[in-house]
């Protein structure tokens, strides 16, 4: 178990906590100060950056994790909650248990990049500034913590937690329709989380850790098929209603995803909320639901994702194709980039219903890749919307020869995003198709599923001509071309797009032995 | 020669790469907006190519294999790695050679033809762009890696199409030739993916090795030899994905002569070649076919088409198909050796084509041209050159690879006997069809009398920047750079180095097609050169003579024969009405599907979200109303009841300590009585 | 007719139930004090005389000791209080002492 | 007819009309004074019972101590201007009726309950006996009493007291 302290505290501890020392930090600031609030924040998701660039430093790829407590590294396990509950079988413990391995890992790197690069993008709320970065800060805390939970109890709180500031982020900072999106977004997750919920606390009343004896909520615990008595709810015996709980959670962990049908809070969330906010939207809070189906329907339940492989990759299918030719249809700008997201995810989601080593090593790279790719859309969306107040696509033409610098940047992130080789997303939709090919059982819809990329690559490229190609109308004589904050938030992002479109050993390095401990649990090879 | 096997393709493949970045950044502070830079740099380059192939005529083969990331050991799919890498073998040497030829010539002939066009330093970046994919298409031994070196000369494509994309037609056109491509490379993805779960390994070596273990055999050998073929079919414009090289042509003159007419186009060609060892006789039945079929097709619809850009754009589709069908009827060597000459001498006709244009100002209708071989003689003679090269005719390069290939057709339906005849008789139609229309378009664009008087005056000889490439082009197409015998290629340097190889499935007999081993189809071969080649003669003849008949002696009235047969020509002008089938099929479908699914994600899916949100409200206003009448009711009743009482209570209650006492006693009472009772 | 415990408790009973009606009916603080030691003495007479016919002893008589000494003390603080009351409300009516009510 | 018995109606007419002349007269003063009948009269039949160091605090405490202190309190309440003395009755019906009820139950109780009767021990030395009760077994509520009694007098006076502040 690798150690890593900071004044005592762990360092996964101060990435997560991090924010709300900011947040704190923030609500001290006498008014005098308002101006340097915006600097305050992007400092301390700075810091969080430095902080994951140490912990990338550390982290030793060749552990596993998964289900094994040791494989885990940056590990801090105190006693939360302990109380005596004698209806309870005696006490009711649950812990502060944080660690990151391979599979959480890459969503941590994601997490700390994303949330520097909104913060940058987040320059141009004008509207309460303070409100707005402390809402924000605390929304990171959120999104860190999912990733780094490895209690079932925390990682449900952290869920929760960030439910809060996005519904007010989008609700407060957002566009005409926020409080429709906003409500939309905050009851379509809380709907999702009374299902993730439910199986909680049924994972929780049919556990026995076999150690203490004591039910639990600790995941790793929880992998343990030891764990539970066969005839408990989720015991062996009971195989249909390990079934139901992992069509629960699948349902809760989707409405994130977002899988289809539960897509619909995406694009409304993603249009009327404040550029950066869809940033991380699109960026993390949409992995958050993929990586809770790994973390905890994959693992806990292999049986039920064994067993729902070919419904889980037709729900992925129909992201794909459907998402896409939604996003084909669309004429505002962020919609079509939210359709397009929703399509992406359907690629994730496809990598991990192959339960095949190359297709999870391919969803968690997509994700990571999306992340990145997603976001410099979208901040290049707000980069239009910003000088021309309007994102409908058939209102422009010919700012390629306006905006050069903003063309070339949005032509990587656009061709990244169908898949162009020699960029990130290429080698994640590769891996994933590889395995849904892999697997006999989705085959078909793997290869039905490629449709997508052409699909893809037409209305991204109408896009392109849309927004780019042709004569310029004359009012958009008064654009000018991206400026260097903009500069600032997208072009690192593109960098990383290329180099691990490049070296995507980089990136796989660091999960693949993860990926291969939870396969071969999946399959039960151990 | 080590080093230069060793070392040098990287160089080879990263100086256009230099190229790219330095004009991209910093291309506009250069002077003349860099365009020496990449043209020199190119011209480096074609040397260090062309020394590459004099070492690997010395030194032989070269292969390095670099790990390029791997997902470990597991279980399920066992060690798996993915490399990357380059070898030299003949196919790539010469490739080399090809590509940088090309497109050095075409870098310097674009300095005077994109003259003064404002995005002229992207111009050139973007030329550094493609001949780096290309570069590492050829170069690469790993077929993942050539899908990506594939995907990144269609962006090129792409790019470089839609250059002029503030007019509409060059960004449909760039838009559709990426579409369709990328329609062909889904295919080439699922073949890769066989590949891949079958062998494990995707470098060619490997491949070929796994393939004649027998880890992949019968049909899925077959469906993924087709589904690689499917890259081919789309990169290489074969029917039935070839309606976007005509479009193409919207880019700038030089591009097409670079990207759709010798080298990109061509990548289908050498995919096919590079496969061919493992393609199974069905496979290669398809292969050959689809060939024949688009180079049929193609040459109708050249025939009467009048953009001078399009008719060269079907002929090119159409020796595409040839070179494939060459390819599919066993004749490996042959093909290849014809998209080299096809390469230079179509490279010409375009760049001679880019002469003309520029010489008539942007006209690029062929009615509007005629007689300008007296204005511009060298374009003149090096399209002269490179149409005889095209048609056949002796000494010229051309008619050496399509001697061959015709002979190998013949070949190849001598073996198989049957349905196969339709190969060489389509074969040498197509022959003598090229060899008219390529006659036609020469005759009337330089032959004749000026159409248009006034762009005919001002018309003028091409700056030395162009000539220069044209007539180098010119001269590569004459048969001597390839053997030294004008009849017969066999004992020339070419078909010496690039030897065929035997299929690794050779004997093994599909439904019409029979791969037979190499000694035995040589022999086939030899059999079959005497016949081709007078045939061949006699056809091309034919073609150029019926040119001549028609458009020049005019003793046939061409307007009157077209009218006679109008619903023929009228397909053959609409180009079979692929594009306009394409579209009212699966490009409507697909946008209609698109509107579909849109409104019903709007209506239906979010609209049963909003539904039921809706219902809950609604639902919650009854609920709510029969909360406030009946449940709180309830409750209100019970709060009326007991302050009922507690009103009548209230009246006990008087805060008298006398009253209590008195309900005491009155209680003690009752109590009293209660227990008596009992 | 000999005079026995019946005759006591009889009288002890009826004096109580006077003692009851001053009690609940007067409103006279003083009066109502009153009542009560007419109670206490009815309970004295009831312990007093089956103090003497059940074969107790003085016991009886020992509690009925107490039973004044209560009284005692009871008046006295009972008093203060009604005092205390009319200094506060210039009556000694206890139906004005009704503040604690509302 | 013995004379114990002529002796207990006499006393115990006494005690009934005197205790209806303090429960119902409207002049709290004439109460008063009907009350010190009333307590006479129950030591007569303390006497009676042969209790009589009973009978004798009955008249020591009550009518030499309570009754005295009820008669202050009359006086210290009432105004002398106030010719009021007088006061109303309440809730007269309900209140006779009660207590009648009460007087009936007790009396048929009385009557319908087997005592369990015992020759009485003709004792002379009741004053000694007391005393060694009250000393030996009921010390504890002799004590307690005692300090009740401290209490109650320095409560008394605690709420007697005028208060000055205003």
């Amino acid at each position: 178990m690798i150690e890593f302290k900071l004044l005592g505290i762990g360092i996964l501890t101060w990435m997560v906590f991090l924010p709300i020392l900011g947040m704190v930090v923030l609500l001290l600031m006498p008014k005098s100060a308002e101006k340097y609030i915006k600097y305050v924040a992007v400092g301390f998701t700075s810091l969080l950056l430095v902080l994951a660039a140490v912990l990338l430093a550390v982290y030793d790829p060749s552990k596993a994790g998964v289900n094994t407590l040791s494989g885990f590294q940056f590990v801090e396990k105190l006693t939360w909650i302990d109380i005596p509950a004698y209806l309870f079988d005696g006490r009711i413990k649950i812990e502060y248990f944080l660690g990151v391995d391979g599979i959480s890992f890459p969503m941590v790197l994601l997490t700390a990049l994303i949330s520097f690069v909104g913060a940058i993008a987040s320059f141009s709320v004008k509207r309460n500034e303070k409100g707005y970065y402390v809402m924000y800060l605390f929304l990171v805390t959120g999104m860190m913590g999912v990733f780094v939970a490895l209690d079932f109890f925390l990682f449900f709180v952290f869920w929760e937690i960030m439910l809060l500031p996005m519904y007010f982020l989008i609700g407060i900072w957002g566009g005409e329709r926020r409080e429709y999106a906003a409500i939309k977004f905050f009851l379509y997750t809380l709907f999702g989380s009374a299902f993730i919920l439910l199986v909680m606390i049924g994972l929780y009343f049919s556990s026995k850790d076999p150690e203490t004896g004591l039910r639990t909520f600790n995941m790793i615990t929880l992998m343990d098929p030891r764990t539970f008595a066969p005839d408990s709810i989720f015991g062996v015996l009971n195989v249909t209603w390990r079934l139901i709980a992992f069509a629960a959670l699948f349902v809760g962990f989707a409405i994130k995803v977002p899988a289809f049908p539960f897509h619909t809070w995406l694009p409304d969330a993603h249009v009327e909320a404040p550029t950066a906010i869809s940033v991380i939207l699109a960026g993390v809070l949409l992995k958050m639901g993929t990586y809770g189906m790994l973390r905890i329907s994959w693992s806990i339940f292999p049986d039920g994702a064994r067993y729902f492989m070919v419904p889980i990759a037709i729900i992925a299918a129909i992201n794909i194709i459907y998402g896409a030719l939604c996003a084909m249809a669309q004429k505002d700008f962020k919609k079509l980039i939210a359709y397009s997201s929703i399509s992406h995810m359907g690629y994730v989601l496809l990598g991990m219903a192959s339960c095949t080593q190359i297709g999870i090593n391919g969803a968690i790279f997509q994700m990571f890749n999306h992340g990145t790719i997603t976001a410099v859309l979208f901040l290049s969306v707000g980069v239009i919307y910003d000088r021309a107040h309007t994102r409908g696509l058939n209102d422009f033409g010919g700012l390629a020869n306006k905006m050069p610098k903003y063309f070339a940047v949005i032509m990587v992130a656009m061709f990244a995003s169908i898949g162009l080789p020699g960029l990130s997303a290429f080698i994640s939709e590769t891996f994933i198709f590889l395995g849904g090919f892999k697997n006999e059982f989705i085959r078909v819809i793997a290869i039905i599923s490629t449709l997508g990329i052409i699909l893809n690559a037409a209305y991204i490229l109408w896009t392109i001509q849309r927004l780019f190609l042709g004569t310029l109308p004359e009012k958009w004589n008064i654009l000018t071309d991206i400026n260097a904050r903009e500069l600032i938030s997208t072009v690192p992002l593109l960098v990383i797009v290329i180099f691990l479109g490049i070296f995507p050993s980089f990136m796989i390095n660091l999960m693949t032995t993860s990926v291969n401990q939870l396969v071969n649990f999946i399959w039960g090879i151990n | 020669m080590e080093f230069a096997l060793q070392k040098l393709p990287v160089l080879v493949l990263l100086i256009p790469m230099l190229s790219f970045l330095v004009l991209a950044f910093f291309g506009k502070r250069l002077p003349r907006g860099g365009d020496w830079f990449g043209t020199s740099l190119l011209f480096i380059n074609l040397a260090i190519s062309g020394f590459i192939l004099i070492a690997f005529g010395v030194a032989g083969r070269y292969e390095l294999n670099l790990e390029w990331f791997n997902l470990g050991n597991n279980n399920v799919l066992g060690l798996t790695k993915f490399f990357a890498g380059f070898q030299i073998d003949e196919l790539t040497a010469i490739m080399l050679v090809v590509v940088n030829a090309i497109s050095a010539f075409v870098h310097l002939f674009s300095i005077k033809y994109m003259e003064g066009d404002t995005k002229y330093t992207r111009y050139y970046a973007f030329l550094g762009l493609f001949t780096f994919s290309m570069l590492g298409l050829v170069l690469t031994n790993n077929i993942l890696l050539m899908y990506v070196f594939w995907e990144l000369v269609g962006l090129s494509s792409y790019l470089l199409i839609g250059f002029w994309y503030e007019k509409k037609a060059p960004q449909e056109a760039a838009k559709k030739a990426f579409l369709v491509n990328r329609i062909g490379d889904v295919g080439f993805f699922l073949g890769i993916s066989v590949l891949f779960l079958t062998i494990g390994s995707l470098t060619f070596t490997d491949i070929f090795a796994g393939v004649a273990a027998g880890k992949l055999a019968g049909g899925t050998l077959t469906a993924a030899g087709l589904l690689l073929f499917c890259g081919a079919v789309g990169k290489s414009a074969q029917f039935p994905l070839h309606v976007w090289l005509p479009d193409a042509m919207e880019g700038p003159t030089p591009v097409s002569a670079l990207i759709h007419a010798a080298t990109m186009v061509a990548a289908g060609v050498y995919l096919v070649a590079r496969i061919f060892v493992i393609l199974s006789a069905d496979a290669l039945t398809v292969v050959t076919f689809i060939g024949i079929i688009t180079a049929f097709i193609s040459a109708t619809i050249a025939l009467t088409q009048n953009d001078i850009k399009k008719v060269l754009a079907y002929s090119t589709i159409s020796q595409l198909g040839y070179m494939i069908m060459a390819i599919g009827v066993g004749a490996y060597s042959f093909g290849f050796f014809h998209l080299v000459t096809h390469a230079f001498f179509k490279a010409c006709l375009f760049l001679t084509a880019g002469s003309v244009i520029y010489g008539m100002h942007h006209i690029q209708d062929i009615r509007e041209m005629g007689g300008l071989r007296k204005k511009m003689p060298i374009t003149f003679y090096t399209f002269l050159m490179a149409t005889l090269a095209i048609s056949g005719v002796p000494l010229t390069s051309g008619f050496l690879s399509k001697d061959a290939i015709l002979s190998a057709t013949l070949a190849f339906a001598g073996v198989n006997g049957g349905v196969t005849y339709i190969v060489p008789i389509l074969a040498f139609g197509v022959a003598g069809l090229t060899a008219f229309y390529m006659f036609r378009l020469l005759i009337i664009t330089f032959l004749g009398e000026p159409k248009n008087q006034e762009k005919y005056d001002h018309c003028h000889e091409s700056p030395w920047q162009m000539t220069i490439p044209l007539i180098s082009l010119a001269v590569l197409s004459f048969f001597g750079f390839f053997s030294l015998n004008p009849l017969s290629a066999d004992h020339g340097w070419f078909l010496s180095m690039v030897k065929m190889p035997e299929s690794i499935l050779a004997g093994t007999k599909g439904a019409f097609y029979h791969i037979l081993p190499l000694e035995e189809f040589t022999e086939h071969l030899h059999h079959a050169h005497t016949t081709a080649m007078i045939l061949s003669l006699l056809i091309s003849g034919i073609g150029i003579l019926t040119a001549f008949v028609f458009y020049y002696w005019k003793k046939v009235n061409v307007d009157k024969l077209t009218d006679s047969i109008k619903p023929l020509y009228n397909f053959s002008l609409n180009k079979w009405y692929f594009d306009e089938l394409y579209d009212k099929t699966a490009v409507a479908f697909t946008m209609s599907l698109s509107r579909l699914s849109s409104w019903f994600d709007a209506k239906v899916v979010d609209g049963v979200v909003n539904g039921s949100a809706s219902f809950t409200r609604v639902f919650s206003k009854y609920t709510g109303l029969f909360d406030n009448i009946f449940v709180d009711g309830l409750v209100n009743l019970m709060g009326g009841l007991v302050g009922a009482f507690g009103l009548l209570f209230r009246k006990f209650q008087t805060g008298k300590i006398q009253t209590y006492i008195a309900f005491l006693v009155f209680g003690i009472i009752i109590l009293y009585f209660v227990f008596r009772a009992m | 007719m000999e005079i026995g415990l019946n005759h006591y408790l009889v009288l002890g009973a009826v004096l109580f139930g006077l003692g009851l009606f001053a009690m609940i009916s007067r409103r006279n603080a003083i009066l109502v004090l009153m009542g009560i030691e007419l109670i206490l003495n009815a309970a004295n007479i009831n312990l007093v005389a089956f103090s003497r016919y059940c074969g107790l002893g003085v016991n009886g008589q020992v509690v009925s000791i107490f039973v004044i000494i209560l009284a005692v003390a009871e008046a006295a603080v009972a008093l203060g209080i009604v005092l205390n009351l009319y200094n506060n409300f210039a009556s000694v009516d206890i139906d004005e002492a009704n503040t604690m009510k509302d | 007819m013995p004379y114990t018995s002529i002796l207990f109606y006499v006393l115990a007419l006494i005690i009934v009309v005197s205790a209806i002349i303090v429960v119902f007269n409207k002049n709290v003063i004439h109460s008063a004074f009907s009350l010190f009948f009333t307590l006479f009269a129950v030591s007569g039949i303390y006497v009676l019972l042969k209790a009589d160091f009973i009978a004798i605090t009955q008249i020591m405490v009550y009518v030499g101590g309570i009754l005295i202190l009820l008669i202050f309190g009359v006086m210290l309440t009432t105004k002398i201007t106030d010719v009021e003395l007088k006061t109303k009755n309440l809730n007269v019906i309900p209140s006779i009726l009660f207590s009648v009820g009460i007087i009936t139950i007790l009396i048929f109780v009385v009557f319908s309950t087997k005592w369990n009767l015992k020759q009485a021990v003709e004792n002379e030395e009741t004053v000694t006996q007391i005393g060694t009760l009250l000393l030996s077994t009921y010390l504890l509520p002799f004590e307690i009493a005692s300090v009740l009694l401290l209490v109650a007098l320095i409560g008394s006076a605690m709420f007697a007291r005028r208060i000055k502040n205003d």
